[in-house]
């Protein structure tokens, strides 16, 4: 069942809350809309479970269909480096998010601000208490949540679904992504 | 009659003829502590109003921007709300989103420095009513002179007597009022005078936990400044349960000292357990080693539930508000101490004891307020001994789990209550199954807040399951701590000032704080020791330092037995309770006041800036959960010194985070020529979130950089930072072009990989700025 | 040299003799007033600490319950959490909801009683250090000898002189600093004990404000306890907009003081307008009536707005936030001059006058934050008189506002952000049809918090449209206030005692607080003039003193030129600014010290209970909004005295109930017998809010209502009860035989119908407690 | 269009929101469950149109049906006797909160606690207010808000609806209530 609840119960946000993303190819538009997407990545994504692959992995797959740029956090930037994934950019989670709240940032690469940001693989209060820096202080930022609690203070996130129906939809995106 | 209205007059008269007679060389000194005792000169700023260090502050955010993370979207603070904050909208009173989380902070710190405050007042009166107001401040004899840093920044004045104390308090409670009263609505409104006001709260905490724990070590005795400080025993399994136990919860030592002095005074020392949890526990070894410390304050529930004490006497702060309630459950009677904590209690305090004894005894008061230490402890220990016989039962027999286990529905409302999402519904599925090893796994990691237990629809007691699936880890809790030594002789300071502002001693980490770690307290026991094994100093206290604690090196042996408690290098140094975290900033002043030789006396901005620019100290404060963390934060940062916080720290709603690739943010005055000078982004950040362990150490390492660092300092810095971002991130880092000044700074050992890496980089050599005088 | 550690030392000797000499007869009193100055015994609670009036409370608490309505359902106060406590749910720290109510209120109160200590220690220092600490107290002369009544009453000490005032404040920072901390995580979690800290925190409040207002009136020579002090002018349309004009916003009165003592030196009173918002426009009146107030703090962006003001002067409290930004909209410069709202302004103080004047004459700086209101009020009128003729053109032409209207695609999001839910949406689109009627009646229920416009997703300046359509009536605004009066006199008390105690008067009604009124000022006008014309005593302070003026008879005359200022029967009290409430439970305790003759000094809880059982008083705080307003009702309540707030005063969270429908609740123990009687629910509750004007009216009624009335009392009180009940609520009170002890209290005129209503409950008369002495 | 978020959009709530009235039968089953209703009108009921009459006039109609007390708050009793009806009980709204949030308390007739209670035409704010002390503090008492803007603290009301649509709900509930 799919809940539009905040996971952690009490984290409530306020009035404005993260659309659900309903299905796929919600993500898929808004990748493809994008002009500078990033990725910020956090050390749950090489231990939750997603099939006999583990989220990172999924992870690396949807960023490689777009090269869209990773910045790994923790000590995910280990998990990668051990995939052969070698050009992430290491920050802290709450750095990234400062450097994505200037809109003045040219981005990891110098080149521009990035215009849509998804988040995944981070302790779940910690990706929400940066969101909503993001929701307040970055609104020339998208913010997405690719986690299978409901994240409220995302603009998008998934509704807290169980993990089959949540690994479909992003092999989904995976998938419309290289097709 | 000559009456005196002001506080801080000060006449003296040669000679007075007077119908009174003749008088010659009279001199009478009210208040402020004449300035006889101390030949130092006064700086700018003794006694600093809330907007005195306002430049200095803003010196610092503006190179530490805050990063505010909102708790939700709206304001609800008064009545004219709530208000929607969202876009760049404005409350009913025209605040915005910035200054309104500003404001919480400052609400929040002010609290955390109020707590000190009045705890540092309680100590200080009650110790001048048993002591005498002339009793002398002494924290370490002759080794340690400067027996205040913190006070004699600040304050500007030397207290030498518990009763110089006073003064400093005063001037403490009028800025809380002052501070707090901004937070009102319709008063302050812009984020970063909200950030100087949050500095300064912090500043006025950290002299509150000095005045605190110089007047009790000085009047209580405890280790004085001593490096060797004995061990005392730490862990629920060091417990003679069949001895009466007591228990001792909070930070104000009064109670505990007085159940020890009685248990002497009877003959009864060794006869009976006095047990503590949280600072009072800490305190209490530093009294007596005959006091076991059962663990950090996230310890209560899971102890209360053992059933094994009879007698619960709680102080003040961090407590958890439903200690009655629990220990209603096993039949323990509580006896509470704290105006500032009186559960509901009926006040005894006026009734004779025995009449107090006898109802606890017989079961007819569960509990009672005393608001006297000396008489609590007294009665603590009869009722103690009363009661236990009959308690002997009270180690209730481990609950069929598996059973209850079974009612679970994996409906998910333990693992979302759970504030580390821990797998909690089936570790709980296991149990019923049988299986232990799941729900070990989450004890291992849990901090006893029991919301699981408290979201359960099937009413499960979680907590409770999960204990008893893990009382055998419990009764191996056995452990050393070393007991809080208090402050830093003023020699050790001298003997590592030059090492550690040269760089040569890479470091000085403190591990402080509460213990709502992000996954169980090990992982603080292990980055104290990555640390103090990398040979910098590691400081410790609080529930930190009994986490350290809780640990065993494949020898058997705990981190305090591996390491000496020498403020220095490979030294893990346990300077107390959190009221102790004094001495750690009052090292990093001692540094720029025994070692380099400034002036002390009201002159915090230019202190700060030395330590801000030469003392690489940083603060990892692990489990950082209260008001008190948060303002204890706030006055190492004002003093320049960067602070770690876990993961939950994001929820402080702001960090103070620097840009380092913002290269203009990072330009300094050479003090030799004036020029303005690239100095690198050292330290990157002021205040910041890491998300794990591996994160906060490699952040850590850096954040001990410092501009005035020399060439050999800097390379030893780099070869720690280089080599532990190798370790746990799989790579060299990436911003090393940034903290190279010239090849000078580079690690030898290291010299081929990092020239390659500059070159990449396209790295040139800079102009270091000049070492400062 | 003789050097004094405590501040409370007090030592004398007859003789002695020693090296400098013989002294006889010599004396030194330090801190604490010595006792000579005052015969009064020592009450059992001088200088209460937070626990010592415990009992008392508890027995308020016990009648009165609390009613707790959470703002929402988490507790987010530390990193812990934030924590779901629905149903029983505790928290991470063991807290459950009513505890966490409880808890913010606690937070709120504490930071109401530091704003307003803060200011207490603000002006006393400054004033201290102007005329000296040992200027007089003088409130009212010799007609006024009891200077302090609550100084007296919580300190047991009698001031006589500025300096006296010190310690009076150390003793309030250091009681908010420990009430503060009880909210810190895991200290207090008891809601009754919270609510105690609560009452404690208003009781200090209370005291702040009479420190405060004594101090203002004894050396800035306010009126001193007049009854006929003189009328000023209030409202807009009393501008000379032609002349330079000043705004002052706040609460600290000396910024504006200097500005008109400024103007006077410079023979220039008479050519600039001073005018005022909120209280500091009180306070300026009360100094000069050359002063003019524009209205209550909710007048602020409106009259910004009209572009009116050429230089704002900000000091303390009760100041929107976003002044700065307004101002910067109409080119008006911005003066901020207290550290607790320094606007995020740069720090002029220390600059010299012309280069501040220099650059907010050129526009170079928007504003500036002078820390010395005397340098501060000399810029103010330089700038005014400077850049007013280029801002001749400063009051806006009127917008189209039908074009701007013409926006609205009537999306509600204006009227769902309206805290009165006012039909804004309906009025803008006939403001597009040019029909104003209807954003005429909004502008006249509105209270300008502007979150109208915020919420406008099509960006119409929604607040400024309403007031350019309402411009006609800004106009029009042209009142008159009796300046504030400062004390009530010893003898006046003296003539009123008798009639409040027996009831002969039926009521003391003080309308004080806030302007977030649920439905527009004018209500709180017309039920000023209700209690004054039914020959009660009415009393008022700050905006509520000003809302009131703001109402014509048919004659045109505002309420203070129709009704006497003597605190007598029919009266309209205006004691002055917000600390001037003071002065209002100072009558409450003047009549049980100068006219029933109890001993004050120290004797909180016997005072308390007279003035609970005795006299007949209760606060209406229709707009009661802000932290300061909660703390002050909070003050009234642990005296005993009922406070009615609004209906946004739900948002308190939580109310303090009687229950009339348990007898049991009710009854006393007779002073005469000691025996148990009923002495039926008077006054009914403590804290409540009301839905609407008559609500508030009946209810006032009610709870003037006291044990000790004497059945003409009692009679004459249910007379006013039973008329407004039956014209407002259209019937005869349902719970009149709860009021009714005997026959002798039913009024003669309605005798008919009450004894009816009497027989059909099954009424009978019970024994009545006996008077009291 | 129905609007699930509080009428006043800053009010949030928290985990616990109120079930939506997604149809007349669902207040028309509650009232025929509960042994013991009650009523809570607040003085806007007497200035809320409703078509041709005021929002009172129906809730006199309900009131009616199943002989359901009313409390009149405010100056709401004016409007009731001018109205003829004369049985209400005269209460502040916040009193008789505190009343039905005491489990002992017997009603207002004295026979039993109330199990049911409805509220309109208070402010917004003070329902708001009130319905939060209830949901934390009366477990035993279920509470349906029957105002046009959705009060998430009510267990039950209607959604942020469009003032015909309410009424025909009104109207609706009142006559399947008669029928």
């Amino acid at each position: 069942m799919a809940i539009l609840e905040p996971w952690q119960i009490a984290e409530i946000s306020g009035p404005r809350k993260a659309a659900a993303i309903s299905k796929p190819e919600v993500v898929v538009a808004m990748i493809k809309r994008s002009k500078r997407p990033v990725m910020i990545i956090g050390h749950l994504a090489a231990e939750i479970a997603a099939g006999d692959r583990k989220l990172l992995d999924y992870l690396i797959d949807l960023g490689n269909t777009k090269n869209i740029p990773i910045i790994a956090t923790g000590h995910t930037n280990r998990n990668l480096v051990s995939r052969g994934y070698t050009k992430a950019t290491i920050l802290p989670a709450v750095e990234a998010a400062h450097r994505l709240a200037d809109s003045g940032w040219q981005g990891l690469d110098g080149k521009g601000p990035h215009d849509l940001a998804f988040f995944a693989g981070l302790p779940y209060y910690l990706e929400w208490t940066i969101l909503s820096g993001l929701k307040h202080f970055a609104p020339h930022v998208r913010t997405v949540s690719l986690g299978n609690g409901y994240q409220p203070h995302a603009g998008y996130s998934f509704a807290s679904i169980p993990t089959e129906q949540w690994l479909e939809s992003l092999k989904a995106v995976i998938g419309q992504m290289e097709g | 009659m000559i009456s005196l209205d002001l506080k801080d007059l000060n006449f003296r008269f040669k000679e007075l003829e007077s119908e009174l007679g003749r008088i010659k060389e009279f001199e009478v000194s009210v208040g402020r502590i004449a300035p006889q005792n101390w030949e130092e000169k006064v700086g700018p700023t003794p006694f600093p109003s809330m907007t005195a260090l306002r430049g200095w502050d803003r010196k610092l955010l503006g190179r530490y921007r805050p990063f505010y993370m909102p708790y939700c979207d709206v304001c609800c603070i008064c009545t004219a709300g709530k208000c929607d904050l969202t876009g760049d909208r404005r409350g009913a009173c025209g605040i915005q989103m910035a200054a309104q989380q500003s404001r919480m902070v400052l609400i929040a710190t002010c609290i955390g420095a109020a707590t000190h405050v009045s705890h540092a007042r309680e100590l200080v009166t009650h110790l001048i009513s048993r002591y005498g107001s002339g009793h002398p401040l002494d924290v370490g004899g002759l080794s340690t002179e400067v027996e205040a840093p913190l006070t004699r920044l600040v304050c500007g004045l030397k207290p030498e007597k518990l009763g110089d104390l006073d003064e400093v308090l005063d001037y403490l409670e009028k800025e809380i009022t002052g501070l707090l009263a901004t937070a009102h609505t319709g008063q302050e409104g812009d984020c970063l005078d909200f950030e100087s006001k949050v500095f300064h709260s912090g500043m006025l905490d950290l002299v509150g936990l000095e005045v605190a724990d110089i007047a009790q070590i000085s009047a209580l005795e405890y280790p004085k400044a001593e490096p060797d400080a004995p061990l005392a025993e730490l862990g629920m399994g060091t417990i003679d349960q069949s001895m009466p136990v007591i228990l001792v919860v909070g930070h104000n030592v009064l109670p505990s000292v007085s159940i020890i002095e009685y248990l002497k005074e009877q003959g009864l020392t060794g006869q009976v357990e006095v047990t503590g949890i949280c600072c009072t526990a800490i305190d209490a070894t530093r009294y007596s080693q005959s006091a076991k410390i059962v663990g950090p304050l996230s310890w209560q529930i899971k102890y209360i539930r053992s059933g094994i004490p009879d007698v619960i006497v709680t102080d003040e702060q961090c407590i958890r508000t439903d200690v009655l309630f629990e220990a209603e459950k096993i039949g323990s009677r509580v006896i509470a101490t704290s105006e500032k904590n009186c559960m509901g209690l009926p006040d005894r305090t006026g009734d004779p004891a025995d009449a107090i004894v006898a109802d606890l005894e017989t079961g007819k008061a569960a509990g009672a307020l005393v608001l006297d230490p000396e008489k609590a402890g007294k009665i603590a220990v009869r009722v103690a001994r009363s009661v236990a016989p009959a308690r002997r039962n009270k180690v209730s027999t481990p609950p069929n789990i598996a059973d209850m286990a079974r009612a679970c529905t994996d409906c998910k409302q333990c693992r979302r209550a759970c504030p580390n999402d821990l797998p909690v519904p089936g570790a709980i599925r296991a149990v019923a199954a049988r299986d232990l090893a799941p729900i070990g796994e989450v004890y291992d990691r849990c901090n006893g807040c029991v919301r699981c237990e408290q979201a359960c629809p099937k009413k499960i007691p979680v907590y409770s399951v999960m204990t008893a699936a893990a009382a055998h880890k419990t009764r191996d809790e056995k452990f050393k701590i070393r007991v809080g030594r208090g402050a830093i002789q003023d020699v050790e300071i001298r003997q590592v000032g030059g090492p550690i502002v040269l760089g040569e001693i890479p470091g000085v980490i403190a591990f402080a704080g509460c213990a709502n770690y992000p996954n169980g307290g090990k992982e603080v026991a292990e980055m104290c020791l990555e640390f103090a094994r990398r040979r910098f100093i590691a400081v410790t206290s609080g529930c930190a330092a009994m986490s350290i604690s809780m640990y065993r090196d494949e020898e058997g042996k705990t981190p305090y037995e591996q390491h000496p408690g020498d403020f220095d290098a490979g030294g893990i140094v346990n300077v107390g309770s959190c009221v102790s975290n004094a001495h750690i900033a009052g090292a990093a002043v001692k540094i720029a006041s025994i070692f380099a030789r400034r002036s002390l006396r009201g002159n915090f901005e230019e202190i700060a800036d030395y330590v801000y620019n030469r003392v690489g100290a940083v603060g990892v404060v692990w489990g950082a959960m209260s008001q008190k963390a948060a303002a204890i934060a706030m006055g190492f940062v004002r003093l320049g010194i960067p602070v770690i916080v876990g993961p939950h720290g994001s929820k402080y709603r702001r960090m103070l985070l620097g840009r380092a690739d913002r290269e203009e943010d990072w330009y300094t005055s050479d003090p030799g020529t004036g020029e303005q000078v690239y100095a690198g982004p050292v330290p990157e950040h002021l205040f910041i979130a890491a998300e794990t362990k591996e994160e906060a150490m490699v952040l850590a390492a850096k954040l001990c950089m410092r501009p005035n660092d020399t060439g050999k300092g800097r390379a030893i810095k780099l070869t720690h930072y280089i080599d532990l971002h190798r370790r746990v991130l799989g790579t060299i880092p990436e911003d090393l072009p940034l903290f190279v000044r010239s090849m000078s700074d580079v690690p030898i050992t290291m010299k081929e990989e990092i020239s390659r890496v500059l070159q990449q980089a396209g790295w040139q050599e800079r102009k270091a700025p000049g070492q400062r005088p």
